[in-house]
């Protein structure tokens, strides 16, 4: 029993600041259970949203979790900064601290960006293709619920059995269980197995949705361009994501099962996990980075109210950097000494990715050129968008010059080069887009003035942070160091740095208030159309109802819905036209498959073997089960969709 | 008796990811009376797996050609086994499925091929 | 399986002892990158600068173009600047924005490829002065095969001679990296890696790890003191003849977890580092088993 | 959601492509087995990379013995045989032999896991588990992780029979056949490449 406790709370989650989160969480979840059963909701919980299997409500849980993923991200980050903001500095020790930047990376990456996109894809996609669901509903709910259990299952590791600590890239032989006894390791590795076994069904999901379920006429070269970032993302993600998966694996069996794959003794080759971690990693950055691209381009054509520049141009580039993306990998251990031959063809390869990445930028701007910018907020991260994305790529550039890198690798020039890209171009792209869908996902407008505000915080915070830290890699400050001394010239840029955190960190506690305020106070979006819109998803009320569609669009143009509104057809729905609709059905699965997972996980992290088995069985009896439901789909009567479109205002007669 | 049954041609892009219909791998989906096909494949993966094991048993090449050969008959018996019996060209209302193997065919070699030459430490100096 | 638990307050003063040191030998200068001391330092800023020049000219050239749109184009009562709103497209336009950015990366790209393979080889002429560098937890051990002798945390080099580093560890990965003389390379478990640096100028200079290795990873910090040779000469006499000899003891204690200051030996046990002869003999590069 | 596809449904298609939600499946599952394709290729790199480095372990060249392997591969072979087969007769619309068939390839399955498992059994007794090498390890993951799958398909195929028999040949039965087909017959490609880049290259020196 003592034996079970020191294993559950070891000295590392036994810290005060350790102990007041875990009581506030407690304290959060007490509050949550208080009001849903004050006001009689759990019910409503169940029906409407953990079981539903409706792309748009799964589109809002991701958001809502990718919210919360980086107030948490964000607090670790500002607890960094925080302890780096001076020399010798005591607020964190040394475990802490790397605990923090392990969860930080990690946390963002997976819990907060990656989700985040999710939930755009879910919301916006199937809307835009004039789709009534994504091809797989069920599917989607259970990728869902896997990420949702797995970054419950992450973040447990702070209050429960010690978090990871070997950073986010977690190279052994570090994470071997010879230098890293412990727990943390192991909910690294299981949570991320499970998010990613996630993250390929999502994959699979959204390319057959893309390739199989446009609304007639739409071809290829005829889609909106985030439907065509979508279609690469997700290809990027089944080709990409079985390398961590491995990755991942061949550590757990190191760890939990006794395998040598990275125990030198026995043959074993650490590096082997880098090459497959990377084979993954770089593809994955720009998982991140081309649906922010897909936001841009919509974002920059309705607000300058002007067609998208180099359309074809646009969707070759991506395709460009998609195939290029699988093949640079090495940028990230140039300094493993693999020689010059590996080092100079991946050198190349990486750059070439600029040149697509260029013609990107070169038509966003000219899309501008010759339209009317609109400085709406969604707009606003538009524009700040491209100067910070161009100066991290720049950056990127003279990381992959092979003799820059020997002296930049691991360095603040790194970490400022990747906030840069991973903040500039991917963060502002998920503001960017959440600015522009709010309306659509919730029916009512954020507020813009307050909008206005959170962005300049962040973005003035986000440049005073970063960039003072590409001065301190040329002084040959490296990463992951808790701290460092007097009279190495850091001191002053890192106290600017910390300052710049502090701002982005008031930026996003305004936008979060925004939102509240909004929800109260702002005007709901009666037209459906408050930004003049140009795709498909602005031709129907927000938020759409349940079946997105009471009769399938049909698509001539480009730009289909500002097409139909140039030649005025726009007008409502003939009664006749509407027929019933198959809908799928709510069902429980997906909850209790990601449950099932959960607990699996979690006996595993602790080798509980009777309850990761427990939790295996769990897995397989909720599968089989599944095979035999025939019963998933059930039909909407046309006459409550008449009833329902009338009552919009859509129905003629 | 052979029936070759083809949906009928599409004329116009309909949405629905037909845009890489392209000719040769238009969707038929074959009947035959006899199952000659699942034969032929049989038996041919059978020969082509001897053919492999009696190569190396009987080191009738140096090792880098016996890599090189019984590789080559794996990836014959891999695309007779795709062709065959995994219905390749059988879909509907595109390719896309050829389109994404061909992408993960290309993507693992890169894994492999590479892999093999970055661990291999080809440093100049020493 | 043991893992030595020692408390972190006891490495405040190394720590102090590390900081008094940069500042006294006055070595802090401040950018390091872009002060080279050294042949390889100097020919990786210099590509560092001519790519930094050419981004220079692509970012300024982005941040023009952009301003200039956003300004002329902002939506705003009056605007008279031209409205096209079909224009969706110009080949020549096209074209030309894809072909300076190629043009671009040719021109970094080829420095590069020279570069790479530049730095890849030993210069031929002199006979390089080779020092085997192991990293542990949490400290740098230095050995000199030719002289017999090994220091931990700091080295000495002659002034103009290259320097074969020849880079293994005996605990997780590392990084050598002594930014005044060159760019880094791991030094990793189970294989030797080679790297060539060579300093110009008599000074001190520092060096560190710049891959995360576990909880004293920060203490991963040595000196280098380069000197003319001559001096070398004496100080590597000076220790064979004055310093202690290193025994199996000395280097199981440097094996355990923990930090060291700066150490000098006359002699160290042969096998201690892995060599293309002999192998990996004892423990050395390969980590003991665990259990 | 189940529009049917009015105009290819004339041309008589295959019963499993007949509704356009059917064939969403499909597709979707070429996709997974793509991804699949990928993550055996990691498998395979790391093998590749770690063939020689035995450490005390034993050598490919003394692990592995050819006629056992042999074996498992003409039962698996045969297996993809009779697999096609059932595809045969249910593009035949006829119930009873594709469950038979169904039902052939399953016993071939098990007993192509029986024979691994053994196998891998006694391996371990003579040479001591993959705790010896990281040879070994790679070596154990890279037949093993083909060897789940073979055992999750026998599982999967075993519901099939079930499902066949209860609700008879449907649209919707047919398509679970016929991606159940897929994956047989893809993994019995990713076996003839270990049984060429595992165990016959480790039979060349
Ligand atoms: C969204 C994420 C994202 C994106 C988009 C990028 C984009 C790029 N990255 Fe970045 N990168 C990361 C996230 C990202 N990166 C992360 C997270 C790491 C570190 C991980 C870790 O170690 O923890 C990293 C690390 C990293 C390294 C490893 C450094 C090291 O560890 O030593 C390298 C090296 O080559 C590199 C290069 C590049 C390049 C060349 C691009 C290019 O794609 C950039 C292309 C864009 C432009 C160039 C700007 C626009 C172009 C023009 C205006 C045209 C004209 C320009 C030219 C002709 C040059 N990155
Ligand atoms: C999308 C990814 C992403 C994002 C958005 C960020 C956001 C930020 N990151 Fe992150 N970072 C990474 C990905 C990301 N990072 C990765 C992958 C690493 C590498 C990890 C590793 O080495 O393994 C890293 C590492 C890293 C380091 C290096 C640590 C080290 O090596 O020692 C630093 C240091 O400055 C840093 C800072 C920041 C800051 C200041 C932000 C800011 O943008 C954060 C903005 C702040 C908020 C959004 C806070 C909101 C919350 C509040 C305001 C609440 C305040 C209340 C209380 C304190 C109770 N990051
Ligand atoms: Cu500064 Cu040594
Ligand atoms: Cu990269």
């Amino acid at each position: 029993m003592a034996q079970l406790i020191a294993k559950l709370f070891p000295s590392t989650v036994l810290r005060p600041m350790e102990i007041g989160a875990d009581a506030s969480i407690l304290l959060a979840v007490l509050a949550v259970v208080y009001i849903l059963t004050r006001y009689r909701k759990w019910g409503w919980l169940w029906r409407e949203w953990i079981t539903t299997v409706d792309h748009k409500k799964i589109g809002i849980m991701y958001l809502i979790a990718a919210i919360v993923m980086l107030f948490r991200g964000g607090v670790d980050a500002l607890m960094l900064r925080t302890q780096l903001a001076l020399p010798n500095g005591h607020f964190l020790g040394p475990e802490h601290y790397n605990e923090i930047f392990t969860t930080h990376g990690t946390i963002m990456v997976f819990f907060m960006a990656m989700p985040f996109i999710f939930a755009l894809f879910n919301i916006a996609i199937p809307l835009m293709i004039g789709a009534r669901d994504v091809a797989f509903p069920k599917l989607n709910a259970i990728s869902f619920w896997l990420f949702a259990f797995a970054a419950l299952l992450f973040n447990m590791s702070f209050v429960v059995g010690g978090s990871p600590n070997a950073g986010w890239t977690a190279y052994p032989p570090l994470t071997e269980l010879h230098f890293n006894p412990g727990v943390g390791e192991n909910y690294y590795l299981i949570a991320l197995q499970i998010t990613g076994i996630g993250s390929i069904a999502t994959g699979i999901n959204f390319l057959v949705t893309i390739l199989r379920m446009r609304a007639k006429g739409m071809s290829l070269m005829k889609m909106p361009l985030f439907a065509w970032s979508a279609l690469v993302t997700s290809s990027l993600v089944i080709f990409a994501f079985p390398a961590l998966t491995i990755a991942l694996a061949l550590t757990m069996l190191d760890r939990l099962f006794g395998s040598t794959f990275f125990t030198i003794a026995h043959g074993g080759m650490p590096m082997m996990y880098v090459n497959l971690f990377w084979i993954w990693g770089h593809p994955e950055v720009y998982i991140l980075a081309l649906p922010a691209f897909g936001i841009f381009s919509e974002v920059v054509a309705t607000f300058s109210r002007k067609r998208l520049f180099g359309y074809a141009a646009m969707v070759g580039s991506l395709v460009a950097i998609t195939l290029l993306s699988y093949g640079v990998w090495v940028h990230h251990f140039f300094t493993m000494g693999a020689g010059a031959a590996v080092n100079a063809f991946f050198g190349i390869s990486t750059m070439l990715i600029a040149i697509p990445t260029g013609v990107k930028i070169f038509n966003w701007i000219f899309t501008m050129w010759g339209g009317r910018i609109k400085t709406t907020v969604a707009m606003l991260w538009q524009l700040a968008f491209i100067p910070t994305f161009v100066v991290g790529g720049a950056t990127g550039v003279m990381l992959a010059v092979v003799p820059g890198d020997y002296q930049f690798h691991n360095s603040y020039f790194l970490i400022a080069h990747f906030h840069n890209v991973l903040i500039g171009g991917v963060v502002f792209g998920l503001f960017s887009g959440l600015y522009y869908w709010w309306p659509k996902m919730f029916g009512y407008m954020l507020n813009e003035r307050q909008g206005k505000w959170a962005f300049w915080f962040f973005v003035i915070g986000f440049w005073v942070t970063f960039f003072p830290q590409y001065l301190l890699g040329l002084k040959g400050m490296t990463r992951r160091i808790y701290t460092y001394p007097h009279g190495m010239g850091w001191t002053l840029l890192n106290l600017i740095s910390t300052v710049g955190a502090y701002a982005m960190g008031i930026g996003f506690i305004i936008l979060v208030y925004s939102v509240v305020y909004s929800w109260r106070h702002q005007e709901r979006d009666l037209t459906g159309d408050p930004w003049d819109g140009r795709t498909l998803e602005w031709s129907l009320p927000s938020p759409a109802p349940e079946y997105n569609f009471a009769v399938l669009p049909e698509v001539t143009e480009r730009d289909a819905w500002w097409e139909m509104k140039q030649a005025g057809k726009t007008g409502r729905i003939p009664a006749k036209d509407v027929h019933s609709i198959h809908m799928p059905r709510n069902t429980p699965m997906p909850f209790l498959l990601g449950l099932s997972f959960f607990v699996a996980g979690l006996g595993a992290v602790f080798s509980w073997w009777y309850v990761a088995v427990a939790g295996m069985m769990g897995v397989f009896i909720i599968l089989v089960s599944g095979w035999f439901d025939y019963h998933d789909h059930h039909e909407i009567p046309a006459e409550e969709i008449r009833r329902n479109e009338a009552a919009l205002g859509r129905l003629e007669g | 008796m052979t029936q070759v049954q083809r949906p009928p041609a599409i004329s116009a892009p309909t949405g629905r990811g037909d845009e890489v219909e392209i000719a040769i791998l238009a969707p038929r989906f074959e009947e035959h009376a006899f199952p000659w096909r699942q034969i032929f494949g049989y038996a041919a993966s059978l020969i082509l797996t001897m053919a492999a094991l009696l190569l190396v048993v009987h080191h009738v090449l140096p090792p880098v050609g016996l890599i090189v050969a019984i590789l080559a008959l794996a990836t014959i018996q891999a695309s007779l086994q795709l062709g065959l019996f995994m219905h390749l060209r059988e879909s509907l209302g595109s390719t896309w499925h050829v389109v994404t193997l061909a992408l993960a065919i290309v993507v693992a070699l890169g894994i492999v091929i590479f892999s093999i030459w970055i661990m291999s430490f080809k440093s100049g100096v020493s | 399986m043991a893992y030595h638990r020692y408390r972190w307050s006891r490495l405040l003063l190394p720590l102090t002892v590390v900081t008094t040191g940069l500042l006294a030998s006055g070595c802090g200068k401040q950018f390091v990158v872009l002060d080279p001391q050294g042949p390889v330092a100097r020919s990786e800023l210099h590509l560092i600068e001519t790519t930094a020049m050419a981004m220079g000219v692509v970012v300024l050239f982005v941040l023009v173009l952009f301003a200039v749109t956003v300004l002329k184009f902002r939506d705003r009562p009056g605007n008279r600047a031209p409205y096209i709103p079909n224009w969706s497209g110009s080949r020549r336009l096209e074209f030309v924005l894809f072909a300076i950015p190629v043009l671009i990366v040719v021109y970094i790209a080829v420095p590069t490829v020279q570069q790479t393979y530049a730095l890849d080889r030993l210069p031929p002429t002199k006979h390089p002065l080779i020092i085997d560098v192991t990293s542990l937890d949490y400290k740098w051990l230095f050995q000199y095969p030719k002289q017999g002798v090994a220091t931990v945390n700091y080295i000495d080099v002659p002034v103009g001679v290259p320097v074969l580093f020849e880079l293994t560890a005996n605990s997780p990965m590392n990084t050598f990296w002594i930014p005044q003389l060159g760019g880094m390379e791991y030094s990793m478990p189970g294989r030797v890696l080679p790297l060539y640096l060579q300093a110009d100028k008599a000074g001190v200079y520092w060096g560190r790890s710049a891959n995360f290795s576990g909880r004293g990873f920060v203490h991963m910090v040595f000196h280098v003191k380069a000197m003319p040779p001559a001096e070398f000469s004496r100080w590597a006499q000076g220790l064979r003849t004055t310093a202690p000899h290193m025994s199996m003891q000395d280097y199981r204690q440097l094996l355990a977890v923990g930090t060291a200051r700066e150490e000098s030996f006359s002699a160290y046990p042969a096998g201690t580092f892995p060599t293309a002869t002999h192998g990996f003999t004892l423990k050395g590069g390969m980590y003991l088993e665990p259990n | 959601m189940t529009t049917r596809t009015n105009s290819l449904q004339e041309a008589r298609l295959p019963l499993e492509f007949q509704e356009s939600h059917e064939t969403l499946s499909i597709l979707g599952f070429w996709l997974f087995l793509a991804s699949d394709v990928v993550l055996f290729s990691s498998l395979f790199a790391v093998y590749a990379v770690y063939q020689g480095r035995v450490a005390a372990g034993p050598t490919p060249l003394q692990l592995f013995s050819l006629g056992p392997v042999l074996t498992e591969t003409i039962l698996l072979l045969t297996s993809s045989f009779t697999c096609g087969l059932a595809i045969f007769m249910m593009r035949r619309g006829r119930t009873r032999p594709l469950v038979a068939w169904l039902v052939v390839t399953l016993l071939l399955g098990l007993g192509f896991v029986g024979m691994e498992v053994h196998e891998f059994v006694t391996d371990v007794a003579v040479w001591g588990t993959w705790h010896q090498s990281a040879f070994l390890s790679a070596f154990f993951t890279l037949v093993g992780t083909h060897g789940l799958h073979v055992s999750f398909g026998i599982l999967w195929v075993a519901a099939l029979v079930v499902q066949l028999l209860r609700y008879g040949l449907t649209p919707t039965t047919a398509r679970k056949v016929y991606t159940f087909s897929l994956y047989w017959h893809f993994l019995d490609i990713i076996w003839v490449f270990i049984f060429t880049a595992v165990y016959l290259s480790g039979k060349i020196t």
